[in-house]
């Protein structure tokens, strides 16, 4: 079922939760509502849910207007970020409880309940905990429980707040898989709260970035990471170097270390700009394209990379930058703690000072493969 | 010890709001332990009794008054509340106290004229005004329609005198041996009560305040105090032909009386009960009194009545408390039901 | 056995971070032997001075066991009707905003703070028949005063605190989430209540009316003004231990208490017990 | 995020169902509560203002009000020094026998209040083995002052371990350990961390503590030996009042009882509004 909200706001008080918003969700699609604390991503799902009234708006589920529907009514299935696993009954009740609730009309009769049940714990795979309470199980298997009581009643959507936000991390990853593949096998349309952005762009079809009441962007994973369209974005999705720099003879100043405006038909401008950290190559000496001298602070081999933590050495950052080399990178240069090193960026993104545009993306590799080709 | 005691004692009286005065400044100091109504007999009384001391002796003597059911006073007694005198309303409660605890002299009883009662009372009945049930005598009490208010014979010595003077009158009445008959009247008089409480004021409240029943059955005494405090009009006092003759003993707590050196004022403040000026006082308390100048004075206020004693009836306080009042005893198995 | 004895006195040591162990128990334990336990020896000394027979003839004496029956279903009737009325007392003060709150929430206390014989004359003055309220329910031929419903209504007067007190904080903490969770997966608000949020209330509910049921048990002063004291009918247990006690008959009234006191002492017991795993499957602990 | 607007879909919120169920309880409230009270008072100034000040005004009234206070004046810091001792080793520590402790510290709810003095009485009195030491070295405990304290500090007991207890065991022995870490000494850690997290209970505990001390009848009546002018406390004083058809000055009493009562009872909802404005502000 597809929803669709318009206009949707929510004050507490003097305090605007919400402004004014709309989000069009196709049916069986996932969504990711991503985004720190206090952006308001648990008040609009919940705010879908009918847990909270909208101060504004109008939502519908399908052709459904639902907008002033109670919670009851609006057969939606939720996940809470504590579970609030019914704790005086078992797991086999808690999951039957929505279907012994329901009007005796519609209500299964008693071993058909029985029957779904079992079905539903052996889709999640915990069938052989059926007789226990809730106390006893692992927050795991209290998740998959929920999951399994929100889905019985066949539910037109499903919202999860904060699905695997107290989940160890291991878990957290088994989890997030196997709820994807429940999807695709469902089908159900569903919307997960996270504060986590590599869940949400794992998990998501498309993922909603927000911040201080307002959606920042709407795209799927790749588009958004390709394209983040502002600082927030940028910031939210991850490690990223940023060099702040006034603009004199086609190249970014900050103290004595610059880098050379790439060659592009777009005409720079001072402004600040985003490196990503594996967009850097690191060298014994400056360049053509840049000059920034960094004191090698951290070296951390993980995995399929070195991550090299750099702090700035003679001009200014907020932030410790970080390079992800490969291995062979960095087997070619084998930089150590201490040592003064030069980066030189390939690709970046340019936000011009004073502007609330998206960022411009700009390369240097374009330049340098000009040059080899001419 | 004593002396530490006292200075907590003083700090902990300096700090009762107003109490820092009870410090002793008499020469003397005596606790008259008495039954729960008889404060304002004695606050009369005191006054009295200090200057007949004072004019005597020369000293000043200051007297402490507690007051509380009779039963629940020799108890305390027993367990160690310092009384040096007691005026109870119950024979049996002094007794104890020479039983137990061997804090009452043995002859209690023959110290003081009058088996040591120095005033008595009888039962009487309190109706409604214009006596709408027409009650006159004892029999008038088992009509059907008659509902009934005395205190619970269980917990009150004015419960007591009530059923044992039923119990007399039932003797007289249907002869001695007429157990039956005695029993049949008993059962339902008990049957008529609506309202058993523990104690003699609480059935006054019950009757007055609440409302509830045609007749309270209590002492004289207090049948005509209730009359002056609620109003002469709305009451009317029927004294039955026939009663029981209720005492009122005193006696020094000697043992008490000698640890505190107050064994002559105790046996002084008791005999003076006695003389033509307190038995004046007592009689306007409506007690009946021995002193036969204060008794012609005031013979319009107490008629005449066949007075049963409780020998009479039950063969003493002890035979009835153990035959009549026992746990499962006559008492018990009539209001069985 | 040295040796395991200091592995196990290093081991209590080490289980004991914070200061004060040795002081709190040690002064707790003298308070409760010299508060609590002391004066008990008082009641046991009593009864053991009679046997084992006239101990039971006592006990259970023909109108001494009325008085239980009496005093029982009096107490089961009042603690029950304060479990409905504390509950909701406690629902209306936790759930709801509304003028006056404050001041709702400030009487709750008063049965615990007026002396109980003002209470009993107060109640009995109501209740009779030419009070303020006999005289409504007389029209209805309904007589509280002096029958086995006043001893009702002044058993519920004075306990009535325990119920709203001891529910009121546990439905203060109840999570949101359980009872939304309910309404998420349809279920009506009646369901939601009888279902989730009364399996949480149950533990503070039962004790509290269990405290309410042992206070009316062993109450007196409430109860005598307005009991009518009938033998069979209206006369309570407490009011035998006074007989008793009138009688001079000291081990008989230390017997009956002690019926009462462990009557007490072991439904306390028996709900802490019950409590304790009731709560442990709900929190696993 | 303002918590309280949070869950609007909360059970029973439904106009319909808040309203019926607030008059239910309002008007119960009125009828079981409020009109006992306001019939004390109205029963206390049925003969007028100058009345009721003369029947205040006795000596005996004053002595009493006086004991009743110096009573409850002792009784609630011996309460609240074991009160808070006895919530510190049962929240703070295991060890075997616990539970059996929580238990005992109930057996004054049990306790018929008659019966409480009863004990006292058996134990300290002439006939008990330790009255008769008492006797002989002639410490008058039962009958005076410090027997009324003993049995009212018996009646109250629980009171203060009662409020603290559930709050110790909620808020968990984290904070403490921390601050021991940090080297805090017993006192500090106590006046430092523990108090400031249960002073609303505390207080809450003392304040029913000195209401009960203040109102306690039963017990005390057993004990006290009703000296007037010595021994009475005021509960006791207005049953003598009431027996003695001085029913006006009985209530008079009674209405100033009710009115530390309901002084207690201000007091305690003052503060609780205080705790209420200082978690807000936090």
């Amino acid at each position: 079922m597809s929803i669709r909200l318009e206009n949707i706001s929510k004050t507490f008080g003097q305090f605007q939760a919400l402004s004014p918003m709309s989000l069009n969700i196709d049916e069986g699609e996932m969504i990711g509502l991503l985004g720190p604390s206090g952006s308001g991503k648990t008040t609009l799902l919940r705010i879908i849910a009918g847990l909270e009234g909208a101060n504004s708006g109008r939502i519908q589920f399908g052709d459904r207007d639902v907008t002033n529907l109670h919670v009851r009514d609006r057969h939606v299935g939720f996940v809470f970020q504590n579970y609030a696993l019914f704790r005086h009954m078992t797991v086999a009740d808690n999951v039957a409880f929505g279907l012994e609730v329901m009007d005796a009309k519609q209500r299964p009769n008693k071993t058909e309940i029985q029957h779904r049940v079992k079905h539903l714990l052996e889709m999640v795979q915990l069938g052989h905990l059926a007789n226990r309470y809730p106390s006893q199980l692992s927050g795991g298997q209290k998740q998959r429980i929920a999951l399994a009581r929100a889905l019985a009643t066949k539910p037109d959507v499903l919202l999860l707040d904060e699905p695997f936000g107290a989940l160890d991390a291991k878990v957290r990853k088994e989890l997030r898989r196997w709820l994807r593949s429940l999807h695709d096998e469902i089908g159900f349309t569903s919307v997960f709260v996270t504060h986590d952005q590599e869940e949400a762009l794992e998990l998501s079809d498309r993922v909603v970035v927000m911040s201080n009441g307002h959606i920042e962007q709407i795209d799927e994973p790749a588009q958004l990471y390709a394209q983040p369209n502002s600082r927030f974005v940028f910031d939210f999705l991850g490690n990223v170097n940023v060099f702040e720099g006034k603009l004199t003879q086609s190249r970014l100043h900050n103290h004595n270390a610059w880098i050379t405006a790439p060659s592009s038909d777009v005409p720079m401008n001072s402004g600040q700009l985003y490196i990503r950290s594996h967009e850097l190559s690191l060298h014994t000496e400056a360049s053509k394209i840049a000059n920034l001298p960094l004191k090698v602070v951290a070296v951390n081999p993980i995995g399929a990379e070195v991550r090299v933590e750099l702090a700035p050495h003679e001009w200014q950052s907020e932030q410790i930058w970080e390079a992800d080399l490969t291995h062979s990178e960095y087997d070619r240069n084998p930089v150590k703690r201490g040592e003064i090193v030069y980066a030189e960026p390939r690709n970046g993104y340019f936000f011009r000072e004073n502007s609330h545009q998206a960022p411009e993306q700009v390369s240097w590799q374009s330049r340098s493969l000009d040059e080899t080709v001419k | 010890m004593k002396s530490k005691l006292k200075v907590i004692k003083s700090v902990a009286g300096a700090l009762l709001l107003g109490s820092a005065v009870n410090a002793s400044a008499a020469d003397q100091t005596i606790l008259n332990t008495s039954y729960d109504i008889a404060r304002e007999l004695f606050a009369t009384y005191n006054p009295v009794f200090q200057k007949h001391w004072e004019e005597k002796t020369g000293q000043t003597v200051e007297i402490k008054q507690s007051h509380a059911g009779s039963s629940k006073q020799a108890r305390s007694i027993l367990q160690g509340l310092p009384a040096d005198v007691v005026t109870f309303n119950q024979v049996t409660d002094v007794q104890i106290l020479a039983d137990r605890g061997k804090l009452v002299a043995e002859d209690w009883k023959s110290k003081l004229p009058n088996n040591s009662s120095p005033y008595y009372s009888t039962t009487a009945f309190l109706v409604r005004k214009g006596n709408p049930k027409n009650i006159h005598d004892w029999g008038d009490l088992v009509k059907d329609d008659v509902a009934l208010v005395f205190p619970n014979p269980k917990t009150s010595g004015n419960g007591r005198y009530t059923y044992l003077a039923a119990y007399g009158y039932a003797q007289d009445q249907f002869g001695k041996n007429a157990t039956e008959q005695q029993n049949s009247f008993l059962k339902t008089f008990l049957g008529n009560v609506s309202v058993f409480d523990t104690g003699g004021r609480g059935a006054t409240t019950t009757f007055v305040e609440r409302g509830i029943g045609d007749v309270l059955i209590t002492f004289e005494s207090e049948v005509n105090n209730i009359r002056q405090q609620y109003g002469a009009d709305d009451y009317e006092v029927v004294v039955p032909k026939t009663s029981i003759l209720a005492e009122f003993p005193v006696a020094v707590v000697e043992r008490n009386a000698k640890k505190n050196g107050t064994l002559d004022v105790s046996t002084e403040y008791l005999s003076y009960l006695y003389s033509e000026e307190s038995q004046r006082l007592l009689a306007s308390f409506n007690y009946r009194v021995h002193n036969d100048t204060v008794k012609a004075e005031v013979a319009d206020r107490f008629p005449e009545v066949k007075l049963l004693t409780v020998e009479e009836i039950a063969g003493g306080w002890p035979n009835a408390m153990r035959d009549i009042f026992a746990n499962g005893k006559q008492l018990d198995q009539l209001q069985r039901r | 056995m040295p040796s395991s004895l200091s592995v196990a006195s290093a081991k209590t040591r080490h289980k004991r971070v914070l200061p004060g162990f040795g002081l709190s128990l040690g002064s707790s334990l003298f308070f409760i032997s010299l508060i609590l336990l002391l004066p008990m020896t008082g009641l046991v000394m009593q009864t053991a001075d009679m046997g084992w027979s006239e101990y039971w003839y006592v006990i259970t004496d023909e109108r001494v066991v009325a008085s239980y029956k009496v005093t029982i279903w009096a107490a089961l009737i009042a603690s029950v009707f304060n479990g409905v009325f504390g509950l909701l007392l406690a629902w209306v003060l936790v759930r709801y905003e509304f003028p006056g709150k404050r001041i709702l929430d400030a009487l709750v206390d008063l049965p615990f703070a007026l002396p109980t014989a003002v209470a009993g004359i107060t109640l009995a003055t109501l209740y009779a028949e030419n009070g303020w309220y006999g005289e409504l329910l007389a029209q209805w031929g309904i007589k509280v005063a002096y029958t086995p419903l006043g001893i009702i209504v002044a058993m519920s007067f004075t306990s009535i605190p325990f119920v709203v007190r001891t529910v009121q904080p546990v439905l203060e903490e109840l999570s949101p989430e359980e009872e939304e969770a309910g309404i998420t997966l349809g279920a009506s608000d009646w369901s939601v209540f009888q279902r989730i949020i009364m399996p949480s209330l149950w533990p503070a509910l039962v004790t509290g009316v269990a405290l309410s049921f042992t206070r009316s048990l062993g109450e007196f002063g409430a109860v005598i003004f307005i009991a009518g004291n009938m033998p069979y009918v209206s006369e309570i247990t407490s009011l035998m231990i006074f007989v008793r006690l009138q009688e001079f008959d000291f081990p008989a009234a230390s017997a009956i208490a002690s019926v009462v006191l462990i009557a007490s002492l072991v439904l306390l017991f028996a709900i802490n017990i019950w409590q304790g795993r009731y709560l442990k499957r709900l929190h696993g602990r | 995020m303002a918590s309280g607007q949070r869950h609007q879909q909360r059970v029973g919120d439904r106009p319909a169902v808040k309203y019926t169920l607030i008059g239910i309880t309002l008007v119960l409230t009125a009828l079981l509560l409020v009109v006992p009270l306001i019939s004390i008072f109205e029963q206390a100034f049925v003969d007028g203002l100058a009345v009721y000040w003369d029947s205040l005004g006795d000596p005996d009234t004053l002595h009493a009000i006086g004991l009743t206070l110096f009573v409850a004046l002792l009784t609630v810091p011996i309460n609240l020094f074991f009160g808070v001792l006895l919530a510190w080793s049962v929240t703070r520590f295991e060890f075997p026998g616990r539970k059996l402790m929580m238990t005992l510290m109930d057996i004054p709810f049990a306790v018929s209040p008659v019966v409480a003095g009863l004990l006292y009485l058996l134990l300290y009195g002439n006939n008990g083995w330790i009255g008769e030491w008492l006797y002989e070295h002639d410490l008058q405990l039962m009958f005076a002052w410090p027997g009324i304290v003993m049995v009212t500090v018996f009646v109250t007991c629980p009171f203060v371990a009662r409020e603290l207890i559930p709050l110790m065991q909620q808020q968990g022995r984290e904070d403490e350990e921390a601050a021991v870490i940090l080297g805090a000494s017993g006192w500090q850690l106590f006046r430092r961390v523990t108090l400031p997290n249960i002073k609303w209970a505390l207080l809450y505990g003392v304040i029913l503590t000195n209401a009960r001390a203040v109102g306690e009848f039963g017990a005390v009546s057993v004990v006290s030996g009703n000296i007037r002018g010595e021994t009475n406390t005021l509960p006791l004083h207005i049953q003598l009042l009431y027996e003695d058809y001085q029913a006006t000055a009985a209530f008079a009493s009674a209405s100033l009882l009710a009115l530390i009562a309901l002084i207690t009872l201000i007091f305690k909802a003052f503060i609780e509004w205080r705790q209420e404005r200082a978690e807000q502000l936090h």
